[in-house]
């Protein structure tokens, strides 16, 4: 059936999606940092289906082509083709919706996976490299949109004169008692004490200079 | 097209229709049962509903109520063998049909909330929507002299001839379509999300996730997501209610970690 | 309903509503001597010891955690009252009982924060759970009485229950909304409805054409 | 019953409303609160934004001396918790939030909307466009590598999403209005400042412009039946 290929398509990401709703939900409560592992799962499962990709695109062109082929053959028959009803008339409509409907499940995919890694760049971008396993699962251009759209966020934000490190919860003590995951040695200067941040030991830091160890996950918040 | 890039209203459109050519095509692989890459008139084929809309709107073809609109098992009462019938058979016409008449009767139906509408298709409701409309559109037959009337947008010499389709206004009396009657899946949306609605919510709130978790699948794709929307908040709260720490990990840099540890 | 694809797009967190509750006014009496704070906020003191203050709840616990004052539970939180609203959540199952509009927000930073301050401390937390519960439950009984075609008034929600329900609601308005077919549909609901106006003291308002 | 809980009148929640709302942390706040409930988006509060961020930079000086200066640490750290209470509300009312970039996303979202409206093109929709340009438009026939249509036999642009207004909000009015005719209905409704309405948004951004409502919590839920004709799309 014309536009199948392209229905798989679209399914692909809306499964991929799908599956991981129940644990994106859990988790997009717990805190928004954990938004993180949704986009993490999406981009993670969803591999882009190249072939697939391209064989719609193929398939788009066919269309097109007897869609063209159609139509000469009215104007060879000498038909007046902007009227005639015939049954290549109604052929060449036929490929014609096809190749709209094709368009729009590509068009479909890719924004909604441009969605995806506007939401990467904005939540991990800003701050670190991401991980190669993820960038992996990009094509080339939705690599270039990432680089892009991530300079362009920085720069929105600097217009704005916003430092991006400040939290995404809502702040409350400006000091936090965190316990270190991974030995971090002496050599990290926070804005008002250094220390040995030697594994497991305990500090009472500034929210703000803990933060992104935290989300690093190399101390964690202790509460109570 | 508000809805071009939503992903839902894309799969929607891909649920199949019954439809019966009234124009032969050429050059289309569309028909299984054809030995041609053609389309005979008369044929019955079903088609994806983004194909047979637009077909149905230049009348090449007619189409019929697809099964997943079949009242009877929807509305859990295996004695209604149309809904059609079963409506007129309150001898009124439909159009006085007063509420009592129609909508106590599908109220009585509440096993509605136990019938299996996601296998029936996943989007239940918004294809119905979408196919509601078409029922009640009434197509003249003189659509040669129709089709001249319209605007002929031809920007280009090769597409030119794709783009007249008649508006809706210009269409006259006659129905060309054996659709069954104009308002019967609307009613049936409607009276099914009615039932429906009141279930997901009470499982949404109260039920734990191990008794609702066999009815979820039976939750079209819209439920769902109305069931998740209840669930998502309420369980939000009760998080917070336990407290905990506010600041985690980023996992989307946190898998590899706990990967080698 | 196409187009309402992210359900969470309207939901605040937990968090976010809790940020909003810090803003309230509670009294405390401080243990020490502080200058006006000048904040962006407003200003707050000067602070004297034994001497009565009103300050946002943020302040308010945070002094407390630091030992400097004694958070004073505002009026409504005693067992007297709250028993009473209790008693008149259970009475009657359409009303709801007034309660500030962060009762539950504020009362869980005063038992995180502030037990050794509140008078009856398990007893009033056991009946705040209770209020919440049974109000959490009727809100849910007023919900399944929607149908779309008749106005619901569930007056004197709170923040943190507005919250809770709020993504549900809109999906299934908006589903009736799409669904409802006004010109084939009767009400069937008007009877119910006309009920829970009257509970409501409420001239009917009708808003259909 | 409700009488008995009496101490918290109308007029009392009013007045403790309009003292609370006069500083601007408080505004930001409601902007930011507005914005998020809305499903459209709300005229961006510039004034406001800017006074809030000149009282943070000076907040921000004066926090700086306390730590220099060796400060009363107590005192230094509640300036410093006012201080952070404020950038978060600065933040997210100016749409940047690191929030998942919530406040950010309806302007993304609705780019194309908004581009063709010619109001904000910016360089987010340009990359956007050479993306989708590059990755799937070059690639099809001539005829449809639009990405406003379809194809070039469309009529209209018949690519572009619109933001779904025909949506229901939760709605506070701050005072009380005269009778609005809502949806076109032929009997009106008006409301008072204690009155919650969830409408249909369009009506509810006419009474905002109106200065009527915020957007706002609501303490009572009306669901007014929507009326006027559904929409297909």
């Amino acid at each position: 059936m014309h536009g199948r290929k392209a229905y798989e398509l679209v399914k692909e990401f809306a499964d991929g999606e799908k599956g991981h709703l129940k644990i994106f939900n859990l988790l997009r409560q717990s805190s928004i940092h954990a938004e993180c592992f949704f986009l993490f799962i999406v981009v993670w499962d969803v591999i882009i289906q190249n072939e697939l990709f391209e064989r719609v695109i193929e398939e788009c062109n066919e269309h097109h082509n007897a869609l063209q082929s159609l139509i000469r053959k009215m104007q060879e028959e000498g038909l007046e083709v902007q009227t005639a009803r015939n049954a290549d008339h109604y052929g060449a409509l036929i490929h014609h919706l096809s190749l709209i409907r094709n368009k729009r499940c590509l068009m479909a995919y890719v924004y909604n996976r441009a969605e995806i890694i506007r939401e990467l760049a904005w939540k991990v971008g800003l701050l670190h490299e991401l991980p190669g396993e993820i960038q992996e699962k990009f094509s080339d251009s939705e690599e270039q949109y990432f680089k892009d759209h991530s300079k362009s966020l920085k720069s929105y934000m600097s217009q704005l004169s916003l430092d991006v490190n400040v939290d995404m919860v809502p702040p409350k003590d400006p000091y936090i008692k965190v316990r270190v995951l991974e030995d971090l040695g002496s050599g990290i200067i926070l804005s008002d004490k250094s220390a040995n941040f030697a594994r497991h030991s305990m500090h009472f830091l500034k929210r703000t200079d803990a933060e992104q160890y935290i989300a690093r996950g190399l101390m964690e918040e202790l509460t109570g | 097209m508000a809805n071009y890039f939503n992903i839902d209203d894309i799969l929607a459109e891909e649920e199949f229709v019954p439809v019966v050519f009234h124009k032969a095509a050429n050059g289309v692989i569309i028909d299984p049962s054809s030995e041609t890459n053609s389309v005979e008139q008369g044929a019955k084929v079903e088609l994806p509903l983004w194909l047979a809309q637009d077909l149905y709107l230049r009348q090449a073809i007619s189409i019929s109520v697809p099964a997943c609109f079949n009242q009877r098992t929807i509305l859990g009462d295996e004695r209604i063998t149309d809904l059609n019938d079963w409506l007129l058979d309150t001898h009124k016409p439909f159009n006085a049909l007063s509420s009592e008449g129609v909508l106590t009767r599908l109220e009585i139906q509440a096993d509605a909330a136990c019938v299996d509408l996601k296998s029936r298709s996943p989007y239940f409701y918004e294809f119905g929507c979408k196919i509601a409309p078409l029922g009640s559109l009434k197509v003249t037959s003189s659509r040669i002299e129709e089709s001249k009337q319209c605007r002929i947008h031809a920007l280009s010499l090769s597409l030119g001839c794709l783009a007249s389709r008649p508006s809706k206004s210009n269409w006259s009396n006659k129905i060309v379509s054996n659709w069954v009657g104009d308002k019967t899946i609307e009613i049936l949306l409607l009276s099914a999300f009615k039932i429906r609605y009141k279930e997901i919510l009470t499982k949404a709130y109260t039920a734990a996730y191990t008794t609702a978790s066999k009815f979820l699948t039976l939750l079209t794709k819209e439920e769902s997501n109305l069931y998740e929307a209840a669930q998502v908040s309420m369980s939000a709260f009760k998080k917070w209610r336990m407290g905990g720490p506010r600041l985690q990990r980023a996992s989307v840099l946190g898998r590899k970690r706990r990967s080698f540890e | 309903m196409a187009g309402q694809s992210d359900p969470h797009i309207s939901l605040f967190s937990a968090e976010e509503v809790e940020f909003m509750a810090e803003d309230e006014l509670i009294e405390i009496v401080p243990n020490m001597r502080m200058d006006p704070l000048n904040f962006i906020c407003g200003d707050f003191g000067p602070f004297l010891p034994q001497i009565a203050s009103q300050v946002p709840l943020w302040l308010a616990v945070a002094l407390k955690k630091r030992g400097k004052c004694a958070i004073r539970p505002p009026q409504w939180m005693s067992v007297e009252n709250l028993t009473r609203v209790l008693e008149g959540e259970r009475e009657s199952q359409g009303a709801f009982q007034v309660l500030p509009f962060h009762y539950v927000e504020i009362s869980r930073l005063l038992f995180d924060h502030a037990r050794e301050d509140i008078p009856d401390m398990y007893m009033v937390r056991s009946l705040i759970e209770d209020i919440r519960d049974v109000r959490i439950h009727k809100v849910e009984t007023s919900l399944e009485k929607f149908s779309g075609t008749s106005a619901v008034k569930i007056p004197n929600l709170s923040a943190m229950e507005v919250n809770i329900i709020r993504p549900f609601v809109g999906r299934a308005l908006q589903a009736f909304y799409k669904h409802d077919n006004p010109e084939k549909i009767p009400d069937v609901d008007r009877a119910s409805s006309a009920q829970t106006r009257a509970a409501n003291n409420e001239p009917r308002r009708q808003l259909r054409r | 019953m409700a009488s008995g809980a009496g101490e918290w009148s109308a007029e009392q929640i009013d007045d403790y409303e309009t003292l609370i709302s006069t500083t601007d942390v408080v505004l930001l706040k409601r902007a930011w609160r507005n914005e998020k409930a809305s499903p459209e988006i709300l005229p961006f509060e510039e004034a406001l934004v800017k006074r809030a961020k000149e009282q943070i930079q000076l907040m921000e000086e004066t926090v700086d001396d306390f730590a220099e200066s060796g400060h009363d640490p107590l005192i230094a750290s509640l300036y410093q918790m006012d201080l952070e209470g404020s950038i978060f509300a600065e933040i997210l009312s100016s749409g940047s939030a690191a929030e998942g970039g919530l406040l950010i996303l309806p302007i993304e979202k609705f780019m194309f909307h908004i581009w063709k409206m010619d109001t904000y093109r910016n360089r987010l929709s340009i990359e956007e466009e050479k993306f989708t340009e590059r990755t799937v438009l070059s690639k099809l026939p001539d005829n449809y590598q639009s990405v406003l249509k379809q194809s070039i036999i469309s009529e209209e642009d018949d690519m572009v999403p619109e933001p779904q207004l025909d949506t229901f909000v939760v709605a506070k009015c701050e005072r009380a209005t005269r009778p609005l005719y809502l949806d076109g209905s032929r009997q009106s409704a008006s409301f008072d400042s204690r009155q919650f309405a969830i409408l249909t948004s369009n009506k509810t951004i006419t009474i905002h412009l109106a200065g009527m409502t915020t957007f706002k919590w609501c303490l009572e839920i009306y669901a007014f039946c929507a009326t006027g004709h559904f929409k297909r799309n």
